[in-house]
């Protein structure tokens, strides 16, 4: 119990983004590869947040001007991966921008059909 | 063959990174830095929400960088899905009508949505929420009038002016601190009035409205490329 | 003193304002990348005197660092900057006459964005900060490589999109790592903190962030994407992203390596890298017809090059491979720019199309002697004294491993040689039909500019080689970097 | 507390695996919609409310709506 207590945000995070990277590895299609760049994102976000969590500790809000700052959790992390989900939005857009382009030209997703230019 | 590989690239990452992990104990680590935010994030910024005085105080250098992200995606979107379509013959589709208490149930919740999303990034130096929310909320209800009343459309120049006019904003407030308010890009010039109220935190609300209208209409205008491109 | 933020925060202002401009006149949104970038080139020359004497650290927002993001403007990060708002300008002005096509207004926003980015990879102080403007750099170039929307362009902008976005993934996790171990962001801070940590811990996170920069650096063997975005992007763009894209991609690995983490041990594996992705970059360029991707090929070896001269890391190796990243910047865009207006006459990439251009486009193929020339080091040109430094510099080292890897350089330049004097051949003495036409006006200055800064660099390479030294030791030494930012 | 956190990560990774053997990409965008979903209860439970909220309103419905789009100018079906 110990182990999931101390690890289970670790093994969620790095759990989804192992997954992310072998669906862009191994999978051709290029609607599923973007799925898996957009699932990796998530975990990317997820392990951030993790990292700067403190056991019990509170939102980085304070409700009134009283309360004192006892035990919060840390707020940078929380910054970096609003920033970070933006970008994660901005490039799945351009991403399938692009998809829609390719099949128009192709008419397949499929990234090993796609072979114009050689290697 | 090609899987083979990828699985054993990933054994390797992993491997790599419960290694390392070991040293980052989870919920104990505590960053002096983030301490700092916490204890003078209010003395400092005057926003009561420390991660709003993060993003938009401390880092605001990152959070201009990251609009401008979104911006070159929208631009990228739009240039992208505007070559090749010139030598294209317009195909209009027509598209089935909504029914009544789907169209209905739209106009009545769009305003109301769009409500809501201006409290969001209006209220982002006391409550949970901001810019980024905000403007994603806001894009949301225009998803939802595009989805519900299908031939609706917003008007793409009043859309593109928000979004540069909202970005000149933040600029203009970078460069204004810069002028007057110590020397320094971003710094706040405006009295930080008193903590927890609307009209505090100096030019935090300024900037978070700014983000919240520019992230609006580029979502929108995303939104809006993308179902065009569809018909 | 000017305030060096102006550098990025201009360029960003006319972006967002250029849908404005739009409005008023269409024919003037052409003109703001020219005029943001001369003002950034005017500002940069200016800041040359003061940031000699001492580096610039700027607190954004008045935050002292570690707590607020700071920009550091050294030597190196100035070097870069002014070499980005040179060449930034000249493809500016040449893309006024060669995009003709397409949404022009967005490419020229696009243009300067991307151009904006870069600026802000090299001149600030904070990992997340950099990892947002290489963003701003990543993004923009993946929609330009798409630009003509053509089947090529679209199927290597994805390509490149994919890898792109796994490698700053892989950078994200790295940073990742790097907070939850020191607690900061800040890359002074981080370099101060390091010797406090076991070394073993700090592997990971720099081989995640080394991949994922080296994704954009085009580092063996992570650079499948370069000769797909390269070949196929407009010449203004393949300009810019051979000129400008991977040399920042490549500061920003030297800048982590050598100033953040400093760890010596790891120095030689760097070169080994360098040397093999120098042998495998020009090995390709040397079997292509398409001349476009024969130059991408050879900008992979360039960059291997260089990175071998970082990575040697004394002061002569660093100033000539800073010299040979001028050079590289400087000649490899002539190349493309001249390639781009050859094309567009012949209308074809193949090598053998090109015969006999001497006689019909006789500047734009000088253009194109003078890069290669100037590329493979030929001594009146800019290319020299940077490869006489690296290997001079190189062989002073005394190390047998070394002298090994010199003997490799000197065989990459020569089959270099071979592969750019077969162009040249094509040029001159071969025959091809076809009338004679000239190049635009704005095309014929851009690319005469960059003729007369390759000459004057090969002919009086002590002003810059100066200037370079110092940015060398800003590069290598890692106490005075700390104290600069953490008074 | 820590049953329900480990039930959450365990239906998200499962969606996420399921995510590479979906034919219909429909689903596997749904699947996506689904982890992203969790992750924004993950991020309240992790004192992280921003985040939650950004994730929610970008990372489950905008994404998901943009993807759909996409979907409906090419193919729904893994060939």
């Amino acid at each position: 119990m110990s182990f999931l207590q101390n690890n289970i945000y670790y093994i969620g995070a790095f759990g989804l983004i192992l997954i992310g990277l072998l669906i862009v590895l191994v999978k051709h299609n290029l609607i599923k590869v973007i799925i898996g760049l957009s699932i990796m994102d998530t975990g990317i976000n997820l392990f951030l947040i993790a990292i700067g969590y403190l056991r019990n500790g509170t939102a980085p809000i304070f409700s009134s001007p009283e309360v004192e700052s006892v035990l919060m959790v840390d707020p940078v992390p929380q910054a970096l991966v609003l920033t970070a989900i933006v970008i994660g939005v901005a490039v799945l857009a351009l991403a399938l921008s692009l998809a829609i382009r390719l099949y128009k030209h192709f008419g397949t997703l499929d990234l090993r059909k796609i072979k114009e230019l050689k290697w | 063959m090609r899987s083979v590989f990828s699985l054993i690239l990933l054994v390797v990452i992993g491997a790599g990174v419960v290694f390392t992990l070991s040293s980052i104990p989870f919920g104990s680590t505590s960053s002096d830095v983030g301490e700092y935010y916490i204890d003078s994030g209010r003395a400092d910024t005057g926003a009561t929400n420390i991660v709003t005085s993060v993003v938009v105080g401390y880092r605001a250098f990152d959070t201009l960088g990251e609009v401008t992200v979104l911006f070159v995606a929208a631009i990228g979107l739009g240039a992208i899905l505007a070559a090749g379509r010139e030598n294209e013959e317009k195909k209009k589709a027509e598209w089935e009508p909504a029914s009544l208490v789907l169209y209905t149930g739209c106009r009545f919740l769009f305003p109301l949505i769009l409500l809501f999303g201006a409290y969001v990034f209006i209220h982002g130096h006391l409550t949970p929420g901001g810019g980024f929310q905000g403007g994603a909320i806001i894009a949301s209800a225009f998803l939802m009038v595009y989805l519900g009343c299908r031939k609706k459309r917003i008007s793409k120049t009043w859309a593109r002016n928000t979004e540069s006019i909202s970005g000149l904003v933040f600029v203009v407030t970078g460069l204004t601190g810069l002028a007057v308010g110590g020397h320094y890009f971003l710094s706040n010039f405006l009295p930080e009035g008193t903590l927890n109220t609307l009209f505090s935190a100096g030019i935090i609300p300024i900037i978070y409205i700014a983000i919240g209208l520019k992230v609006g209409s580029e979502l929108t205008g995303v939104i809006d490329d993308l179902i065009e491109e569809s018909e | 003193m000017v305030n060096p933020v102006l550098l990025i925060a201009v360029p960003l202002g006319l972006a967002f304002m250029v849908p404005l401009i739009d409005s008023a006149s269409r024919k003037l949104t052409r003109f703001v990348p020219v005029a943001a970038l001369m003002f950034n080139l005017i500002l940069c020359i200016r800041l040359i005197p003061a940031v000699l004497e001492n580096p610039i650290v700027i607190n954004l927002g008045g935050f002292t660092p570690p707590f607020g993001i700071n920009l550091f403007v050294g030597p190196l990060g100035l070097l870069f900057a002014g070499l980005i708002s040179l060449a930034g300008l000249v493809v500016s002005i040449y893309s006024l006459s060669y995009i003709k096509n397409g949404p022009v207004v967005k490419y020229h926003m696009l243009y300067m964005l991307l151009l904006t980015g870069a600026t802000g990879v090299v001149l600030t102080g904070d990992l997340f900060n950099l990892f947002v403007f290489f963003e701003i750099l990543c993004i923009s170039s993946y929609a330009l490589v798409a630009y003509h929307g053509d089947r090529a362009g679209i199927e290597s902008s994805i390509k490149y999109l994919i890898q792109g976005t796994v490698g700053s993934g892989l950078l994200l996790i790295g940073i990742g790592f790097i907070y939850g171990i020191f607690g900061t962001l800040n890359m002074a801070d981080i370099a101060m903190k390091i010797a406090t940590v076991e070394q073993s811990t700090l592997f990971v996170p720099m081989i995640l962030m080394v991949a994922g920069l080296g994704v954009e650096s085009a580092i063996f063997p992570l650079n499948a994407w370069l000769p797909d975005a390269h070949s196929s992007a407009p010449s203004s763009i393949s300009a810019i992203l051979s000129g400008i894209a991977i040399e920042v991609g490549l500061y920003a690995v030297a800048r982590i390596v050598f100033t953040v983490f400093g760890i010596s041990d790891i120095y030689l594996f760097f070169a080994f890298l360098g040397i093999l992705t120098l042998l495998i970059g020009e090995m390709c360029a040397f079997a292509q017809s398409n001349i476009k991707r024969m130059l991408a090929y050879s900008s992979i070896g360039q960059i291997g090059l260089i990175l071998f001269a970082l990575a040697l890391a004394t002061n002569n190796t660093v100033t000539g491979g800073l010299f040979q990243l001028v050079n590289h910047t400087i000649s490899k865009g002539l190349l493309f720019l001249s390639a781009g207006y050859m094309i567009y006459r012949s209308g074809s990439m193949e090598i053998s199309s090109l015969n006999g251009m001497g006689k019909r486009m006789p500047l734009t193929s000088l253009a194109f002697t003078v890069g290669a020339f100037s590329l493979v080091g030929l001594p009146p040109f800019a290319g020299f004294p940077g490869k006489f430094l690296i290997v001079s510099g190189a062989l002073l080292k005394g190390q047998m491993v070394i002298n090994i890897l010199v003997g490799l350089v000197l065989l990459s330049t020569v089959i270099e040689g071979t592969y750019f004097f077969r162009v040249i051949q094509a040029l001159y003495f071969k025959d091809g039909n076809g009338e004679r036409k000239r190049a635009p006006a704005t095309a014929v200055t851009a690319m005469i500019t960059l003729m007369i800064l390759i000459v004057a660099l090969g002919v009086y390479p002590k002003f810059l080689a100066d200037f370079l030294s110092s940015a060398s030791s800003d590069l290598l030494d890692k106490m005075s970097y700390v104290g600069s930012v953490l008074k | 507390m820590i049953i329900i956190v480990t039930l959450i990560v365990a239906i998200m990774l499962a969606a996420a695996i399921s995510v590479v053997f979906f034919k219909d990409l429909l689903s596997a965008v749904i699947a996506s919609c689904l982890v992203s979903l969790f992750a924004s209860i993950l991020f309240l439970f992790l004192q992280a409310p921003d985040v939650a909220m950004a994730e929610a309103s970008i990372g489950a419905a905008l994404i998901t709506a943009i993807f759909m789009i996409a979907l409906r100018r090419t193919r729904r079906y893994e060939e």
